[in-house]
């Protein structure tokens, strides 16, 4: 047998505080698990994510990064998503366009009313990433152990 | 040309029209120009000058200049004017203290292009009909301007002048095809392996010299996130290639939608990066999701990142493997 | 002096006085306790702590002290923030110590000072004020003509109160920069206050102080005959490395923590004029 | 540095049973800053509570972290603790070790290391929390009810009653809703004209109750107590203060063949109409798409006739600008409109139709005068079959319907049953049933009266199919209990249709920013403790369009809407969200950026007089957020490339932080 | 004098590179030469010079210094450095390899910093005599001969073969190493390769570029010389020509905290920048000029004048190539009363 450390993935879920953090909430009340390698950070609006954050994620250690937020239309701020679309649909398509993989980032609409969708995305999510392996290409070597 | 520009610069100083005049200074080899504030009529007469290696884009000098005293002139070729008209955009820039005149460009050449020939030991170079003839200590080389004009200029964008008060020279006209976004599908057309192999190879022989940066007239910030120690992103060196990266996707993110493509960041870059290259990338994603824009064209329009549609492309129908 | 010269020692801060409202006194020693390196009066050591800075400050103990250093510190900026807020018992990191020291074994040996400091500026000299004192008989006269804006921002006021003004030779002049109740001192600007008690010429003048304060006291100086030759004062420029080498606090061909930070005012005559 | 006080929660077993909350508090004291770090039973109880506030005075704390369950559930909670302490409440953070920890993790192991980290990110903020000061806002003391059935109605009167001004938007000319189409009501059967007409009067004739019927709500700017609303008033072609509502226009219009909606398009009605005799405002209205005078300019018998001369046929819709200090949305249902069901041959028969179209078909003031008639023959029908959850209850994957319980229409199909039989005892009347669901007071009592009393077969199974053939609808169904195929030949078939929110429930909540589930139910706070509130502040809830409610229940929720809105109307000033953006002037371009992407309109730009290098100056244009008008959503701190606008409570560095502390290898 | 045929250039670099790591200039994938580790198959560049300079061996861009654990309130210190191997560089120019002299006039003195002391002995410097000096070059100014260059060993390239010149022990101690390689060397070869070379250099634009106007001594005079302001106005204020100079040394320290302790590294830094010397209470050069000013005033003067009147610059031309405005060194000596 081969001495190999089962990987883990480390995933960041950055949740706008009134759709998708109430997701999760409902999901947790529902008893809808997802692996304890998603951990949430809770923010006013998917708008408040900034670019920098998601790097700094990968940066971190991260191997998967996750935006969820309310569904189009249905921001609490009016039109807070609808920015936050078009910031992530550029991002990660430069993220592309540098070959680190498009299936490290994601983003997710879920509703407050949406905990059976957080639970899913986020066991969906886990799967991908863990397929895919830990984060290579925009790993900061100084930040590993 | 340059003496129609002269002419004029002259004018206007004399005139009292302006007080400055910001323009080309010749150097010591024919290609080491530099930007230049000019004060005087000798000034003028004795050290400008506009030739083909004038590439510098010299509107990011007005965020300085058009808060001093007086009004300054400015010379702006086709692709300036679209910075300039962005910094207007932007309030970076008063209008009301400059003159601005439009000036023909066909293109610029690029010193390293020679260089690339082997040709060294540059004393002198005529240009004439398209055709320059190098002077050198190891003798003299001629080439066609075209092999040597500069890349961005290969695929010049436009050859019209968005902003002015006078033009010198013919105007010309936005270039349909100018096969810009090629590198960009070529990129877009590899395996994520390829251009990850690609990028690393360009992006690991940054310096961060920040000379892409302090010549983009889109980056004016009065103090950048990398240099603010508060902003807990500041770097000074690019430490290993996660720095790298970070350092040129958040500055390309942050100038998205409001690079004009000038292709000085390209021009300057002591490594020869093409930094173009992301920036391009953008303007080719907003153009393909958002509709065409060009940002500089008119300072009136919503920028693309300022505004959104309801049935926006969606993050995960961007990018990703190509089927 | 450390052979590896960036790599700092670990102090451990053992007493943390409240100066003024702004200027806290750390007493630092060796984890095993003692001082954690010998150093001459003026010199500098640069306090750091890991992730946060590092920042050169003046050791304001005197060097005749065998027990521990002390560090006065304003509080501004990050580092000076974070040194502001820790605790006793907090470790930091030490290196040095740096720079020039006042000519306290030769130059300064049998003279007449004259020490004029204003707000925070009596740190670096009081390490002079205090050698002085454990060496009494090596020196004459010492004035300390020291300033500050209130009363509440005169560091080491115990200190001065109780022992260098019952020190013998000394004449200790203070004052502050408006009048405020409870106080019936002296009230005035320091420049104006040396001028007023117009020194003899014999003194040997160390300075230091906010610029402003320097370059009218000097100039006072000048005024009242005394030669350039005879002030010393010390500079506060930030320095990196503390080494000569970083290239930050070079002014003409000095490096301020190499070549300074003591100087004497003829020499800063030699230098262009950005210090 | 922070003194950091952490408190881990067990919350009884629902986390103590998953994680292991000493190894957290132990891990967590050992943080940098930590200079307390315990476990308990409770930390939300008045005695948890007492306990973090010992321990603030005690270790001077300046900062607090609890690990517990959800900040939207009790981080109000412990800030109020934390402040009764003199601890600034915005130095308190919460790590969600209960929703995202403990209920959904099974592992203890790998829960009491994700509570760590947990418990990690948020000392990592909170040694970045800066002390916040809420700001103040005014309140008008005015609400808006969007929607006049009985819940904006009773919303209304309630607040009305406590001395407030509340204005009603009604979309249609009159107020009083599906209520006022109903002809009975469960399980009294009384009549529900009678109890809801008097309640229109009231609203009617209350001097603080304005209504805008025929009107909509055009767009909504602000926030809680000070929102400003655009509010189209849609040309009817009457001036309503002059109508006196006599009538006489809608009996001499001679454009008769307008399909009448109050009865269900039963029967027709004139272009100038008015919905029902009780309405209010009794205010005729122009139907614009049928006026032969609008459409082609000849005509004009209403304006000649009107001794008033209310007919005004050059009124443009108009926008009224009003101001509120919360607004209620009450925007209500409709029935499903069966037509996807082929099966039950909606579309086909005109003698199969829905619950609402048979309340018109048995009400007095209907199409029938109140004698049930088929539609399609105007005879009396003898055999009627129920459908019931037609459009309930449906698998998620079917497209056609809805999948939770509508909850009213077995009560009410229950009173059809009963009123037919009571009224037309030759009828037989058959009901087929999923389920029979009464959950409701005297409602048990009153299904079982229809079953027992008036003889209603009552089904088990399901309608396979509705044909009509020679004048009689074939209803073939499957009897579950026996399993047996039925085969039953019809008079009507009555669909006891789906409740579906109002379609324009969506644009008005786009508009107020409310949430919505994907039934485009209106989403409250809390589904237990807040049901009546948005998530939204300054948004209230008020009947159907929160979820299906009969009508007690709508009251009910009406009068508790009403009731928080007093609340909030009742106070003068409002205390801010203090976590708003904040821009660096020395940092800022004043390139427009953050103010391009703010919805609240809430940055300003000046130009102000900056230091610049050796003793110049420049003068710089800067941005300013106005704190009263910012939400705190952060989108301008993302489209600042130089990282001057900033979000209090939310930063850039307190993110980066939490990101830190999750990644930390 | 030894003499290595060009055939057996591939054998040489090979057996260098058996004992220790070989660098030398390689074409990139944008055909500028950088220096490349030596591998079997790669090929030395025929640029004349690197676009980064040779400092960065012995003064990388970044490098650790020491890492700290910090838990509760103690801090434990670790000296991280890794131990330097020998290395060779081969094919230094004369500028590049005069710049050692100034970087070791900084780092070698009192307080020998040791991080620097420790790759300068472990390192053995390979030159090679110019032969196609560019328009930028202008090493002669100061002193410097760009057919002589000094080094551990010096290489001239002759028809066909390389003549190589120990100067050292430690070049002695390289060509010992490789003696099976090498054939006696033709010293008149040499000479005439140098002769010619000398002949180029006299014709370049800038051959005859004195320092007239700056050094020793100057520092009053050119401080608040008029012409600072026009000289500096388009500086952009970015580090390309302190990052590509040889002679630049500047540093910063800084502090990087990776979640599981501190590491401290530091880093090129540039006197062009404007937070270069910002501190806690300030800012000691809050404009460009006196930015610009200090660059060149301390290698043009206080330099000179630490230093018995070697200027701190060696003339390679590269910030002539590579200022993104094209301004220089040699514009500022010739406006300061520089002749050419």
């Amino acid at each position: 047998m081969q001495d190999v450390k089962e990987f883990r993935p480390k995933i960041v879920a950055f949740c706008c505080n009134w759709c998708s953090y109430a997701g999760a909430d409902l999901a947790g009340s529902a008893r809808l698990s997802y692996p304890a390698d998603v951990k949430i950070i809770r923010v006013p609006c998917s708008c408040r994510v900034n670019p920098m954050f998601i790097l700094r994620a990968f940066q971190r250690g991260a191997d998967g990064v996750i935006m969820a937020g309310c569904h189009p239309g249905d921001c609490h701020y009016t039109s807070g998503n609808y920015f936050a679309r078009r910031r992530m649909t550029l991002l990660f398509s430069m993220l592309d366009y540098l070959g680190i993989e498009r299936e490290r980032t994601r983003v997710e609409w879920i509703s407050a009313a949406e905990g059976a969708k957080f639970s899913k995305t986020m066991n969906e999510f886990v799967d991908t990433i863990t397929a895919l392996g830990e984060n290579k290409r925009l790993e900061d070597l100084r930040c590993k152990k | 040309m340059q003496k129609m520009m002269e002419k004029r610069a002259l004018e206007l100083l004399g005139d009292g029209t302006v007080n400055r005049v910001l323009g080309w200074s010749a150097g010591d080899f024919i290609y080491d120009v530099t930007p230049a504030v000019f004060k005087t009529a000798e000034e003028v007469q004795d050290k400008f000058l506009y030739n083909d290696f004038c590439g510098a884009n010299l509107s990011k000098y007005l965020v300085k200049e058009s808060r001093k005293e007086g009004k300054i002139l400015v010379f702006l070729k086709p692709c300036d004017t679209y910075s300039f008209n962005q910094l207007i955009a932007e309030h970076r820039i008063i209008r009301e203290n400059i003159y601005a005149i439009g000036v023909e460009c066909f293109g610029k050449a690029d010193e390293e292009k020679l260089r690339a020939k082997g040709i060294t030991g540059i004393t002198g170079i005529e240009m004439k009909d398209g055709t320059y003839t190098v002077h050198t200590v190891y003798g003299d080389e001629t080439v066609k301007a075209y092999e040597v004009m500069a890349d961005r200029c290969l695929s010049c964008k436009s050859k019209k002048h968005v902003a002015y008060d006078e033009l010198l020279g013919s105007e010309g006209e936005v270039v349909e095809d100018c096969n810009r976004f090629d590198m960009v599908e070529k990129l877009e057309a590899m395996t994520p392996d390829e251009r990850y192999e690609f990028w690393r190879g360009e992006l690991s022989r940054c310096i961060r010299c920040n000379a892409c940066r302090n010549i983009c007239p889109a980056c004016t910030c009065e103090q950048c996130v990398f240099d603010n120690p508060n902003s807990g992103v500041s770097q000074k060196a690019a430490v290993n290639s996660f720095e790298e990266n970070m350092f040129h996707i958040i500055r390309a993110f942050h100038v998205a939608g409001r690079c004009t493509d000038c292709g000085e960041c390209s021009r300057v870059c002591p490594q020869h990066i093409p930094l173009h290259l992301l920036n391009r990338k953008f303007i080719k994603d907003v153009n393909t999701f958002y509709g065409e824009y060009q940002a500089g064209e008119n300072p009136e329009a919503k920028p693309p990142l300022g505004k959104y549609e309801k049935n926006d492309i969606e993050p995960g129908e961007a990018g990703g493997a190509k089927a | 002096m450390n052979t590896e010269t960036l790599i700092p020692y670990v102090g451990v801060v053992t007493e943390i006085t409240q100066q003024t409202p702004d200027v806290k006194t750390f007493r630092v020693e060796a984890p095993g306790g003692g001082k954690l390196f010998e150093h001459k009066p003026g010199q500098c050591a640069m306090l750091s702590v890991p992730g946060i800075s590092e920042a050169m400050i003046s050791i304001t103990s005197s060097p005749t002290n065998t027990e521990y250093m002390e560090f006065s510190v304003k509080k501004c900026g990050c580092l000076t923030e974070w040194l502001h807020a820790m605790e006793v018992g907090q470790m930091i990191t030490v290196r040095g110590p740096y720079g020039r020291h006042f000519p306290v074994y030769d130059e300064l040996l049998g003279k007449n000072l004259m020490i004029v400091a204003g707000g925070i500026g009596l740190a670096p000299v009081r390490s002079v004020i205090n050698y002085v004192r454990d060496n009494r008989d090596k020196f004459g006269t010492v004035d300390i003509v020291y300033g500050s804006r209130s009363k509440d921002d005169l560091v080491y006021y115990d200190e001065i109160v109780n022992e260098w003004m019952n020190t013998p030779g000394f004449n200790v002049h203070l004052t502050i920069d408006n009048p405020q109740e409870g106080w019936d001192g002296h009230v005035g600007f320091v420049p104006n206050y040396v001028k007023e008690l117009n020194p003899d010429l014999d003194k040997t003048v160390l300075m230091c102080g906010p610029p402003i304060m320097i370059k009218f006291t000097l100039g006072g100086l000048m005024e009242l005959g005394f030669k350039k030759e005879q002030v010393y004062t010390t500079m506060e420029l930030r320095m990196k490395c503390g080494i000569g080498k970083c290239g930050r606090c070079n002014i003409g061909n000095k490096y301020v923590c190499k070549d300074g930070p003591v100087f004497r005012f003829d020499e800063l005559d030699e230098l262009p004029n950005e210090y | 540095m922070q003194r950091i006080g952490v408190f881990i929660c067990h919350c009884g077993t629902n986390i103590a049973a998953t994680v292991d909350v000493k190894a957290v508090a132990e891990a967590l004291s050992h943080e940098p800053g930590v200079v307390f770090s315990t476990d308990y039973q409770y930390m939300c109880s008045e005695s948890g509570q007492t306990l973090m506030r010992e321990a603030i005075r005690e270790h001077k704390l300046t900062g607090v972290v609890v690990c517990s369950c959800s900040p939207r559930m009790h981080e109000a909670t412990f800030r109020k603790a934390a402040e009764k302490e003199g601890l600034n409440p915005y130095m308190v953070e919460i790590a969600n070790i209960r929703e995202q920890v403990s209920w959904i993790h099974k592992d203890m192991k790998e829960a009491t290391e994700k509570a760590v980290i947990l418990g990690r990110a948020a000392i990592a903020k909170v040694h970045l929390n800066k002390p916040l000061k809420a700001g103040e806002s005014p309140v008008t003391k005015r609400a808006l009810v969007i929607g006049g059935g009985i819940a904006g109605i009773q919303t209304a009167l309630d607040i009305a009653e406590a001395g407030f001004e509340v204005d009603i938007v009604e979309k249609e000319p009159t107020i009083g809703g599906k209520m006022a189409q109903i002809d009975k009501t469960f399980p009294t059967l009384d009549c529900a004209a009678y109890i809801l007409t008097p309640k229109m009067v009231d609203v009617a004739q209350n001097e603080k109750i304005k209504i805008f019927s025929y009107s909509e709500v055009e767009a909504v700017k602000g926030f809680v107590g000070n929102f400003k609303v655009s509010i189209r008033k849609k040309a009817r072609y009457v001036i309503e203060d002059k109508c006196t509502g006599c009538g006489l226009c809608t009996e001499k219009c001679p454009q008769k063949k307008v399909p009448n909606p109050f009865n269900m398009n039963l029967d027709t009605r004139r272009a100038i109409y008015i919905p029902f005799a009780q309405a209010v405002p009794k205010v005729a209205a122009i139907d614009a798409d049928y006026c032969t005078m609008l459409k082609t300019g000849k005509c004009g018998v209403c304006s000649k006739i009107c001794a008033a001369g209310a007919i005004d046929y050059q009124q443009k819709d108009e926008i009224v600008e009003r101001e509120y200090g919360a607004i209620v949305a009450a925007t209500g249902f409709n029935p499903l409109k069966p037509d996807k069901y082929n099966e039950y041959g909606y579309s086909t028969c005109p003698d199969v139709v829905t619950s609402l179209e048979l309340e018109r078909l048995m009400n007095a003031a209907g199409p029938t005068a109140g004698t049930l008639l088929r539609p399609s023959d105007k005879t009396h029908p003898h055999t009627l079959v129920f459908v019931q959850c037609v459009g309930s209850r449906c698998d998620a994957e079917n497209e056609k319907g809805k999948p939770y319980c509508s909850k009213i229409c077995c009560m009410y199909t229950a009173k059809h049953a009963m009123l037919i039989r009571e009224k037309y005892p030759d009828t037989e009347v058959y009901v087929f049933y999923i389920d029979v669901r009464t959950p409701g007071k005297n409602f048990d009592e009153f299904y079982r009266r229809a079953v027992e009393q008036y003889g209603v077969h009552y089904i088990k199974g399901q309608v396979g199919k509705v044909v009509e053939e020679n004048g009689k609808l074939k209803v073939q169904a499957s009897d579950l209990l026996s399993g047996e195929q039925l085969h039953i030949d019809a008079d009507m078939v009555v669909l006891a249709t789906a409740v579906e929110p109002d379609k324009s429930a969506r644009g008005i909540a786009t508009m107020l920013t409310a949430s919505m589930d994907t039934n485009d139910f209106f989403t409250e706070a809390h589904a237990k403790l807040r049901p009546v509130e948005s998530p939204t502040a300054g948004i209230f809830l008020s009947g159907v369009c929160q979820g299906p409610k009969d009508i007690p229940e709508t009251v009910s929720q009406a009068s508790a809407a009403a009731a928080k809105v007093i609340g909030l109307l009742a106070k003068d000033k409002l205390t801010c969200n203090p976590c708003v953006a904040n821009s660096d002037e020395m940092l800022c371009n004043g390139c427009s950026s953050c103010e391009k992407v703010c919805p609240y309109g809430a940055i300003t730009y000046s130009d102000k007089e900056f230091r610049g290098p050796n003793r110049t100056t420049l003068i710089r244009r800067v941005a300013s957020v106005n704190e009263a008008v910012c939400q705190g959503c952060g989108a301008c701190t993302v489209a600042c490339p130089s990282g001057a606008m900033d979000l209090k409570g939310f930063s850039n560095r307190q993110i980066m932080a939490e990101v830190d502390a999750i990644c930390k290898m | 004098m030894k003499k290595l045929s060009l055939a057996k250039l591939n054998d040489f670099f090979a057996a260098v590179a058996a004992k220790e790591t070989l660098y030398l200039p390689v074409n990139n994938n944008v055909g500028k030469a950088e220096y490349k580790k030596w591998e079997s198959g790669v090929e030395m560049s025929s640029a004349l010079n690197t676009v980064r300079s040779a400092k960065d061996f012995f003064f990388p861009q970044t490098e650790n210094l020491m890492e700290f654990k910090m838990t509760g309130k103690s801090v434990e210190v670790f000296d991280t450095r890794e131990e330097c191997e020998d290395f060779v560089i081969f094919g230094v120019r004369a500028c590049d390899a005069a710049s050692f002299a100034i970087l070791d006039s900084v780092y070698l003195v009192d307080p020998v910093d040791s991080y620097y002391k420790s790759r300068r002995e472990h390192g053995t410097v390979v030159t090679m005599a110019c032969s196609k000096p560019a328009e930028t070059c202008f090493c002669g100014t100061f002193g410097i001969d760009a057919a002589n260059p000094a080094g551990d060993v010096t290489v001239w390239e002759v028809e066909g073969a390389y003549m190589l010149r120990a100067n050292t022990e430690k070049g002695e101690a390289l060509l010992a190493s490789v003696a099976d390689l090498l054939e006696d060397g033709c010293e008149k070869c040499v000479e005439e390769a140098q002769a010619k070379t000398r002949a180029i250099l006299a014709k370049l634009p800038l051959a005859g570029l004195t320092t007239e106007g700056v050094g020793v001594g100057k520092t009053k005079e050119l401080f608040d010389h008029p012409a600072w302001a026009s000289l500096s106005e388009s500086c952009l204020g970015c580090g390309t020509c302190t990052f590509v100079c040889p002679t630049c040394q500047c540093y910063d320290v800084r502090d990087f905290d990776t979640g599981n302790g501190i590491k401290r590294f530091r880093c090129w830094d540039s006197c062009m920048y404007s937070d270069f010397t910002k501190m806690a209470h300030g800012n000691s050069r809050n404009s460009q000029l006196e930015r610009f000013r200090q660059r060149f005033m301390h290698k043009l003067v206080y330099y000179p004048d630490r230093n018995d009147g070697t200027f701190g610059c060696v003339g390679c031309g590269r910030c002539l190539a590579r200022c993104p405005i094209s301004m220089n060194i040699v514009k500022v000596m010739k406006t300061l009363g520089g002749k050419n």
